[in-house]
């Protein structure tokens, strides 16, 4: 039985990955990755991580998936880029380089003897448990992910928040600085060659 | 109480001080020239007080240091205390020089030119090896600047190609000094006393190696000509007269003392290379199409004979390269301020747009004449003194040393003769005739003047140098001596 | 006593550091004045001096005082020495004596000139020089002065400095001088590494010990620069050359006084040569062939100058000689006498190129004894007097050299001195060709047109000139008399104390045959010259007696020697230093480690650029191969 | 017969470079985007796997800190490409090289 | 009952104070919508003053671990902080003078507090959790900095790029992380590093997982091949936040890097040294070599900064006592010439209404003196020249090097220095090209002040480094004894 779910829910998980990197539409590799979100969920319940994949859906799909399908929508058709590169020599890299890396990766954890997966309690991977850790061993990173987002929502906001009026780019105003400066440059030139012209024997 | 910090320390903060403010031309001309003639004045009371076998002398010693086993080590002794005194001569006749020449932004040439006396002053005087280096390395920003400011055309290149050779072997010598002073055995010191003897062959090299590029020993001296070339007069006076002299001053006050045993086994070969470089300068300025590059390549000729000096590791070989380099640094600097009043005045140095110059212009042909007359050793002059000690030496070595080594006079003669009638005799260049240069005068004849004197002043009495110098130089190879005896 | 040698030694010097910082503030005429006050001031000093080392015993001659330490270094010391003795005295009153008449000679001569106030500072430092070489206690002071008579000699050769041939002559003779300094300061070197020093009263009590080699060696190196300063084969190129310069600067430094320093070098150092007989018999040899070459070119020439030049030669050439054959006295009174008639016929032959507005070929002369009989009359007392005529002063001192080589009867003795005779014979020839091709025959077309016309206005010459050389010729005519074989003996007994292992004296008998066949000889050169030139012709310069154009063509190129020179030494340094500078040193030392360096790293800088292309999908791909190869490299690596 | 611990390492190692080839292929930075969305979240499973085999809940607890981060990091990105949309810039990762060299 | 950690407050202070000053800086913002936002930036400079402030005052403590084995309070820790707090004053004071911040200085100042406290935080992290946490802290932060020019696409595209590539650094540093738990069963560094010294050495697992976590770490020092993103984020961030990134990032990197390889990866020293020596050679060669060919300044000290990671680096391979107070002063020391010389480039753009380079700041050392001079020293600086704090930094770094056996890497960070020599002096001579008539007149505009002021200390900073280093040393070593101590 639990196999059987570990290879569909794997199996979706790849197909799905697959999906977010070849799709052309934005829209679609979304929703690939909906389904890959969806199939890891799976695969961390197998893992006896409830409360992991709990957030996972409730994180990725209530608000991270939100996001990417507002500002996909926002974006709408300018985000679609085929996946039709102009680079041979970086299809190939690419795929020798991640060829590579799942390869080794794979040799080193089938090579590798984990021995027994630990005995466990029933509490594991429950809201209890990991809420606990989180509030004590992990406080720190609890406050530090806080932070991190309180920080990205103000970064949201100057980043994407709506234009306020009349703001001029930073060439602009650079623009305009050096356009007062030319013009008082050249007020003083001409002061210049008027004194000069004025003075001829002084002029060098 | 004027101590050999002092020496240091006011050039340094004077030319720091004009480089920043913004000073009038001509005051900070002549705060600069004040400052530097003070220098003079400061020298001349060590030369006085000097006690010849009294060691090192008007030091200091204080820490700096003190984690790194760092201290500010300063102190004088014969060979450092001539190299001083030609030093602050010179750099005064090159600020007087500059002065009477008018530069764009004096200021900054001036505070640049004392902050270069400064660190020559600490590399004369350092009796510890931070200490030194920040000397060596520290003389090279200012001139750097001043020839990447203030040179000719082809300043940028000659630029690069000074920083390229003179960077890399002040670098290496760094990570030479690093090992000798990290491994004390009592813990970290940088002084020289404790690194004697205990370098091994890589960090002898490292070392050498820096000091040979900056004297410039031959085969490393591709950055002369361009660097001399392109410098203002004042500052290739410097450069030329004293910069390079920090090169051939720390062989013999640094390297041979540091790895006597080295030294002596190493010795033939920098024999070798300073009779190359000898005779390869002097042919090689046999054939440049101008003063400067005669000039120039006099120098590698000299500073490659001084080498050869030192490393014969006898008393006359170190004491007549101390000598040779004084004498080399006011000939050297004297040159060069004329060469370059020539080309400013006549619109180029190049022989073939130069000549009969000495027509009715009496001063600039006596100068020019005592000058190169002392350039290409004639007898009785100091310069033949100092060349008949290395000879003497080198003859004392070997006695076929002695004689090629002499075939480099005559090439002298060969060639400073025929920059003296190429620029002063024959037929009048096309420049001379539109141009109508005048004589020598006012500022640019009193900057040559002092250091024709000061030569003429060591013809009539040469030993009055060399006795002064003669226990130290000879302390400086009696290590190295010793090895080479026992061999 | 010393304190007056001090004083000599200073005055010239003092002259010329006033004339020269003077300058233009003092009159252009004042400069000969002044210039020539201190000359004679200078030869009294030396006079005085000389009276009054004369009234020393014989063993209190040699006075040594040192000034100051000149130079130390460790053991090396060399005091600011001075030496007199005889051998000084004779040469001090020479130089200044000659050199007091050649001054004012001058002043008339360079009236005129615009550089009249150099020119006499320049004179001033050249006796300076030769005081102080003659006058020194130590061989490094010598080699001082040496070295600085060379560099007056280089300034006065090239006195007319716009003339491009005086200034090539002034350097080569400045070149060859250097080189003999160079052997002269290696000999140097050789002796006080044997002998720990330098000085003369050193030198001279441990010349004796030294092995033969190195005496032979170290006298050879001072030969060098013997050979080098007195013109003689093969460093004598430089002399004809010389004659660019004016003509009193020919008559004090070319024939007087400087050229001869090699002799007296030798005759200084006698107890060194004494101890290397080799290098005496190589100075005997060099001699007899440069008598003989110099005497040979000579007959061809046509440069009034070049031809008493290579008299000059070919009579130092004796006293080499006579040095060589340990008879120094008699090469020493060569030069003394030599001094007289050779700086007399110089000084003749500048008023005759004076009164000829600078014309110096004798071919565009002819007849000029009826326009300037006074010349005429001191020029051959001069001439007379270079040839050996009895009993003119010049026959004494060669007659003293060849009979010397008779009293030491060597073989090589026989050859110098079968050879001195015909050198004679040469000189006799030679000499009067000069003298009946300037004064006799008639007067070319240029000299008629010049000559006549200049001595009407000036006479022959401001009284400045002449009475110099009135002096000088009742001196060539007289000095002679100090050493009459058999009658006379004070130049003899004057210099013996000078060569503590004694000197070749010839017998009167000896001298009074010598004379008898050297007069003949030189009656019959005068005959031959007389033959060959006393008739009209056309062409007057040439020596018909060697018919061979080779013969010729060799002899008015001074038998190749230049060209040698050129060909084995000038050329290739010349094209040696291009090669190097070209092809070496510019690429290999300038290039390479900068520009080389330079564009290599600047090349790989720029390959570098390229991979940062700055599309960021690249960027990612480096990272991930980047990841990849590090975990490949280490996973192989703990595998 | 239970599915061992280096079956969901290797799905998750899968996982990461389908992830990373899309990083590398992919033009669009919303792709580009998405695809680091699957490497991190191929980083989760590695971290729950391990943490079942460890027997404790820290690496849960990571796994949850990744999720917050990622949800950080996509507000950025995201608004980095709305603020690039303002400017009106292509929004082709490829023509994003005003800078290179 | 869970029982509630035990936080020590004041040991955490400086974030605190941090954290605080952000969001009192947002709240201001808040209500001066609109109006001057100078104020966000006085409280900014507030709190990293307080932050500092308490930093100093804890300076000496007994180190202590809080917030449940997640932080590390030691005297490292503390020196982060203050340097950190440093680098954002000035960071400040720059930032005021360039336009945007009349609009949007409260959001600058806010983020870049946050960032510091990332920077505080991952020096003192003691589990790869909070390793990552701040390290996530300060990325994100930088990717919203380096963007914060909306107007401006260099600047997004650099936070994009920055943001992708950071991300997929992230990624691989918890991928290793979660290998070296599967490994060890642990975060936190001891449990780390027991496990690894329990493991089989030259296990697969935990080579996996270190070359991944170092990996991420060599990622955000910018060491080779994982430095591709530097070049372009440098050149298009707002430049006061380039300057910010090259002196406390480097600093928080460092120190990170510093203390994962001398505490959970201690004992797998065999695995990472040699890693560590390739990437650090072939990251001073590349950094230097590309930096020659840059005409773009900010660029060029992009691939200078690149270098001075790889010498960075040479200070890590050493370790111990010495090589951990070398790496300290070096990154203390290469702080202020950074923040020093960008502070320059933000003065040269407002001149030149454009970006720098080699050609726009051309002769523009004349118009701007005290500018161009503190350029010049900076530059200096970074090239390793004498009396900069600068050379002290190289000379500790090559020094530690030698002494304990590395002296070759000393030797390839010295040649590197002769390099970067070239590529500094390329910029000096174009400041200072006489040749050239300087387009630009140095003008005045609001914040250009506050500029200076931060110039004027970075020089103060870089010259007091040099000539008294002494207190540096001594600080440093106390700092870098925790990572002695750690192994």
């Amino acid at each position: 039985m639990g196999i059987v779910v570990f290879f569909l829910a794997a199996f979706l998980a790849i197909v799905s990955a697959l999906a977010v990197v070849s799709q052309r539409n934005p829209f679609v590799s979304a929703l690939g990755l909906l389904g890959n979100l969806v199939s890891l969920a799976t695969l961390m319940l197998l893992l006896d991580a409830q409360f992991v994949a709990a957030a996972q859906v409730i994180v990725y799909a209530g608000a991270i998936m939100v996001m990417f399908l507002f500002v996909i929508a926002y974006v709408g058709p300018r985000g679609e880029i085929g996946p039709g590169t102009r680079k041979p020599w970086q299809v190939v890299l690419a795929v020798v380089a991640g060829l590579l890396v799942v390869t080794q990766i794979v040799l080193v954890v089938w090579t590798t003897d984990f021995g027994k997966p630990s005995s466990i309690d029933d509490a594991f991977g429950g809201p209890g448990a990991v809420g606990q850790a989180f509030v004590t061993d992990y406080l720190l990173a609890f406050e530090g992910v806080s932070v991190i987002l309180f920080m990205a929502a103000v970064a949201g906001v100057i980043l994407g928040a709506g234009a306020r009026p009349k703001r001029l780019t930073t060439d602009q105003v650079l623009a305009k600085e050096g356009e007062a400066e030319a013009r008082r440059r050249a007020a003083s030139r001409a002061a210049i060659e008027a004194a000069r012209e004025a003075e001829p024997g002084e002029a060098r | 109480m004027i101590t050999a910090t002092t020496l240091i320390t006011v050039p340094l903060i004077a030319g720091i001080v004009i480089l920043i403010v913004p000073f009038a031309q001509r005051l900070a001309g002549y705060l600069a020239l004040l400052v530097a003639l003070g220098m003079v004045g400061a020298v001349a009371g060590f030369v006085y007080r000097f006690e010849p076998m009294a060691g090192y002398q008007f030091g200091d010693d204080a820490e700096w240091i003190p984690q790194l086993g760092i201290r500010w080590s300063v102190a004088l002794d014969g060979v450092g205390l001539a190299m001083a005194a030609v030093t602050a001569l010179v750099v005064a006749c090159a600020l007087g020089y500059g002065l009477w020449a008018g530069r764009d932004r004096t200021h900054a040439t001036f505070g640049l030119i004392l902050i270069t006396e400064a660190f020559l002053f600490l590399v004369f005087a350092a009796r510890d090896l931070f200490v030194f280096y920040v000397g060596f390395e520290g003389m090279l920003i200012p001139l750097l600047v001043l020839l990447a400011v203030w040179g000719g055309e082809d300043r940028r290149r000659a630029t690069v190609q000074v920083v390229a050779y003179t960077a890399f072997g002040t670098l290496l010598m760094l990570v030479a000094i690093l090992w000798l002073g990290l491994t004390a055995p009592n813990g970290p010191d940088f002084s020289m006393a404790a690194a004697v003897g205990r370098g091994n062959d890589l960090v002898f090299w490292a070392f050498a190696l820096a000091f040979a590029i900056k004297s410039p020993l031959f085969p490393l001296h591709g950055w002369v000509l361009p660097a001399y070339r392109q410098s203002s007069p004042e500052v290739a006076a410097v450069l030329s007269g004293v910069a390079s002299k920090a090169g051939g001053f720390a062989f013999l006050a640094v390297l041979v003392p540091l790895f006597p045993e080295q030294s002596a086994r190493y010795a033939w070969l920098f024999i070798a290379l300073g009779l190359i470089g000898f005779l390869w300068g002097a042919l090689l300025a046999f054939r440049q199409p101008d003063g400067r590059g005669v000039i120039a390549y006099s120098s590698i000729a000299q500073m490659s004979f001084v080498v050869l000096g030192i490393f014969l590791l006898n008393a006359q070989g170190s004491t007549g390269a101390t000598f040779q380099m004084v004498n080399h640094a006011l000939v050297s600097a004297a040159l060069f301020l004329l060469a370059g009043w020539l080309e400013t005045q006549a619109g180029s140095g190049d022989f073939r747009k130069l000549g009969g110059l000495a027509r009715s212009r009496p001063i600039l042909a006596t100068v020019a004449l005592v000058l190169g007359m002392a350039a290409l050793a004639v007898p009785g002059s100091s310069v033949f003194a100092s060349e008949f000690l290395i000879l003497l030496a080198a003859f004392a070595d070997a006695w076929w040393l002695g004689t090629i080594a002499s075939i480099g006079i005559v090439l002298a003669a060969m060639y400073m003769l025929r920059w003296i009638s190429a620029v002063l005799h024959e037929r009048e260049g096309d420049l001379v005739g539109q141009l109508r240069p005048p004589d020598l005068r006012s500022g640019a004849l009193l900057a040559v003047l002092p250091l024709a004197l000061a030569l003429i002043g060591l013809s009539v009495a040469p030993a009055q140098l060399t006795e002064r110098v003669d226990p130290s130089s000879q302390m400086m190879v009696s290590g190295a001596y010793g090895e080479k005896e026992a061999r | 006593m010393t304190g007056l040698v001090w004083t000599a030694l200073a005055l010239p010097l003092a002259g010329a550091v006033l004339l020269a910082v003077l300058g233009t503030r003092l009159p252009a005429r004042g400069a000969g004045w002044l210039a020539s006050l201190v000359m004679l001031a200078a030869f009294a000093c030396s006079a005085i001096a000389t009276v009054m080392l004369a009234t020393r015993p014989h063993e209190e001659r040699a006075v040594v005082q040192t000034a100051w330490t000149w130079l130390t270094a460790g053991s090396f010391q060399v005091g600011l020495d001075i030496w007199f003795d005889e051998l000084t005295a004779v040469m001090l009153l020479v130089v200044t004596g000659i050199g007091f008449l050649i001054h004012v000679y001058s002043i008339g001569y360079m009236k005129g000139d615009e550089q009249e106030r150099r020119f006499f500072a320049y004179l001033n430092l050249f006796v300076f020089s030769m005081l102080l070489l003659v006058v020194a206690g130590d061989l490094v002071l010598l080699l001082a002065g040496w070295g600085l008579v060379g560099l007056s000699s280089y300034l006065l050769i090239g006195f007319w400095h716009q003339k491009p041939s005086a200034i090539k002559a002034a350097k080569k003779a400045f070149v060859m001088n250097a080189i003999g300094d160079v052997g002269l300061a290696l000999g140097i070197f050789l002796l006080f590494i044997e002998l720990g020093t330098t000085a003369y009263q050193g030198v001279f009590a441990g010349a004796a010990s030294l092995d033969s080699w190195t005496a032979t060696a170290a006298a050879l190196l001072l030969l060098v620069g013997a050979l080098a300063k007195s013109a003689q084969l093969p460093l004598h190129t430089w002399l004809p050359d010389a004659m660019e310069g004016p003509t009193p600067v020919s008559a004090l430094i070319h024939a007087a006084t400087m050229v001869t320093a090699g002799v007296y070098l030798i005759a200084r150092m006698n107890p060194l040569f004494h101890a290397a007989p080799y290098a005496l018999e190589t100075i005997v040899v060099i001699g007899v062939l440069g008598l003989l070459m110099a005497g040979a070119i000579a007959l061809v020439q046509t440069d009034i100058k070049r031809i008493i030049a290579f008299s000059t030669m070919s009579q130092i050439a004796y006293m080499f000689v006579g040095v060589g054959l340990g008879a120094y006295w008699a090469g020493i009174f060569h030069l003394f006498t030599h001094a007289f008639f050779k700086a007399l016929l110089f000084m003749g032959a500048g008023i005759v190129i004076h009164a000829l507005h600078g014309e110096q070929d004798v071919r565009n002369m002819g007849g000029l004894r009826s326009v300037m009989p006074k010349t005429y009359f001191c020029m051959l007392i001069g001439a007379l007097a270079l040839v050996g005529i009895f009993p003119l002063s010049g026959g004494f001192s060669k007659d003293a050299i060849l009979s010397s080589a008779l009293e030491v009867g060597t073989p090589l003795a026989w050859v110098a001195y079968i050879g001195g005779l015909v050198g004679a014979l040469l000189t006799g020839i030679y000499t009067f060709r000069l003298m009946f091709l300037v004064f006799h025959r008639r007067m070319s077309p240029y000299a008629e047109a010049v000559a006549p016309k200049a001595v009407k206005h000036h006479g022959e010459g401001p009284s400045s000139m002449l009475w110099p050389v009135y002096i000088l010729t009742l001196g060539a005519a007289v000095v002679g008399f100090l050493q009459i074989p058999g009658l006379t003996h004070v130049f003899f007994d004057w210099l013996e104390p000078i060569a503590p292992a004694g000197m070749v004296e010839p017998s009167a008998v000896q001298e009074w045959l010598t004379t008898l066949i050297a007069v003949s000889i030189g009656v019959a050169g005068i005959a031959i010259a007389g033959h060959l030139y006393l008739r009209e012709n056309d062409a007057p310069e040439r020596m018909r007696l060697g018919r061979g154009r080779l013969i010729d063509h060799a002899l008015e190129h001074r038998l190749y020697w230049d060209d040698l020179y050129e060909v084995a030494f000038e050329r290739p340094a010349q094209w040696l230093a291009a090669f190097l500078r070209r092809d070496v040193d510019r690429p290999v030392a300038g290039w390479l480690p900068t520009d080389g360096l330079g564009t290599l790293t600047a090349f790989l800088g720029r390959s570098i650029s390229v991979i940062e292309n700055g599309v960021v999908r690249s960027y990612a791909l480096v990272i991930a191969l980047g990841v990849a190869g590090l975990l490949l490299a280490l996973l192989v690596r703990a595998a | 017969m239970s599915v061992g611990l280096p079956f969901y390492l290797s799905v998750s190692a899968i996982l990461f470079a389908i992830g990373l080839v899309g990083v590398l292929l992919r033009r669009s930075p919303l792709t580009t985007l998405l695809s680091l969305e699957v490497m991190l979240n191929s980083v989760n499973l590695t971290l729950v796997a391990f943490s079942r085999q460890v027997g404790g809940s820290d690496g849960q607890v990571f796994a949850l800190v990744v999720m917050g981060i990622a949800a950080a990091e996509v507000v950025v990105g995201l608004g980095l490409v709305v603020a690039m949309t303002r400017r009106e810039m292509v929004l082709d990762t490829d023509e994003l090289r005003s800078m290179s060299g | 009952m869970i029982e509630a950690p035990n936080v020590d407050v004041l040991a955490i202070a400086p974030e605190i104070s941090l954290l605080v000053g952000a969001s009192l800086v947002l709240m201001v913002a808040a209500f001066l919508r609109g109006r001057d936002r100078g104020v966000g930036v006085v409280i900014g400079i507030a709190a990293f003053a307080v932050s500092a402030g308490f930093a100093i005052a804890a300076w000496g403590d007994a180190p202590t671990v809080t917030i449940a084995q997640a932080l590390q309070v030691d005297q490292l820790t503390q020196a982060v902080r203050i340097l950190v707090a440093g680098c954002g004053i000035l960071t400040l004071l720059v930032a005021l003078g360039w336009p945007r911040m009349r609009e949007a200085g409260a959001e600058y100042a806010a983020i870049l507090l946050f960032a510091a406290t990332g920077m505080t935080l991952i020096a003192g992290s003691n589990s790869f959790v909070t390793l990552f946490v701040a390290l996530e802290l300060f990325s994100i932060s930088l990717y919203v900095l380096c963007a914060f020019d909306r107007s401006s696409k260099a600047s997004l595209e650099s936070g994009f790029k920055y943001l992708v590539l950071g991300t997929i650094g992230s990624i691989i540093l918890v991928y290793g992380a979660a290998f070296l738990y599967g490994a060890t069963g642990s975060f936190q560094f001891d449990g780390v590093a027991a496990g690894l010294a329990e493991a089989e050495p030259g296990a697969w697992l935990v080579v996996l997982g270190v070359v991944l976590v170092l990996a991420g770490l060599l990622f955000k020092i910018g060491a080779l091949p994982f430095h591709m993103w530097v070049p372009d984020v440098y050149e298009g961030a707002p430049t006061s936040v380039t300057g910010f990134m090259a002196a406390a990032t480097k600093i928080a990197a460092f120190v990170a890097l510093a203390r994962v390889l001398a505490e959970p990866l201690a004992p797998v020293r065999d695995t990472w040294e040699p890693v560590l020596v390739v990437v650090a050679v072939a990251t001073i060669v590349v950094g230097n070599i590309a930096a020659l060919v840059q005409d773009n300044v900010k660029r060029m000290l992009a691939y200078s900064s690149i270098a001075a990671a790889g010498f960075g680096l040479i200070a890590i391979i050493v370790g111990g006592e010495a090589g951990s107070r070398a790496l300290l002063f070096y990154l203390a020391a290469y702080a202020p010439m950074a923040i020093g010389a960008f502070a320059v480039i933000t003065l040269h753009e407002r001149d030149h209404h454009g970006i720098t380079t080699l050609e726009s700041i051309r002769a523009w050392g004349f118009a701007r003196p005290f500018a161009g001079l503190a350029m010049v020293v900076f530059l200096l600086g970074f090239a390793g020249f004498p009396l900069t704090a600068g050379f002290l930094g190289k000379f500790l770094v090559a020094g530690s090097a030698v002494e304990s056996g590395w002296a070759w890497l000393a030797v390839v960070g010295a040649i590197g220095s002769v390099i970067g020599i070239a590529y500094y002096l390329r910029v000096i001579l174009a400041m200072y090209d006489r040749s050239a008539r300087s387009g630009v007149h140095a003008a005045g505009a609001p914040g250009l002040a506050s500029v200076s002021i931060a110039i004027a200390l970075c020089l103060g900073l870089v010259i007091a480094g040099g000539v008294l280093p002494g207190i540096g040393i001594d600080w440093a070593g106390e700092a870098a004894r925790v990572l002695a101590a750690g192994r």
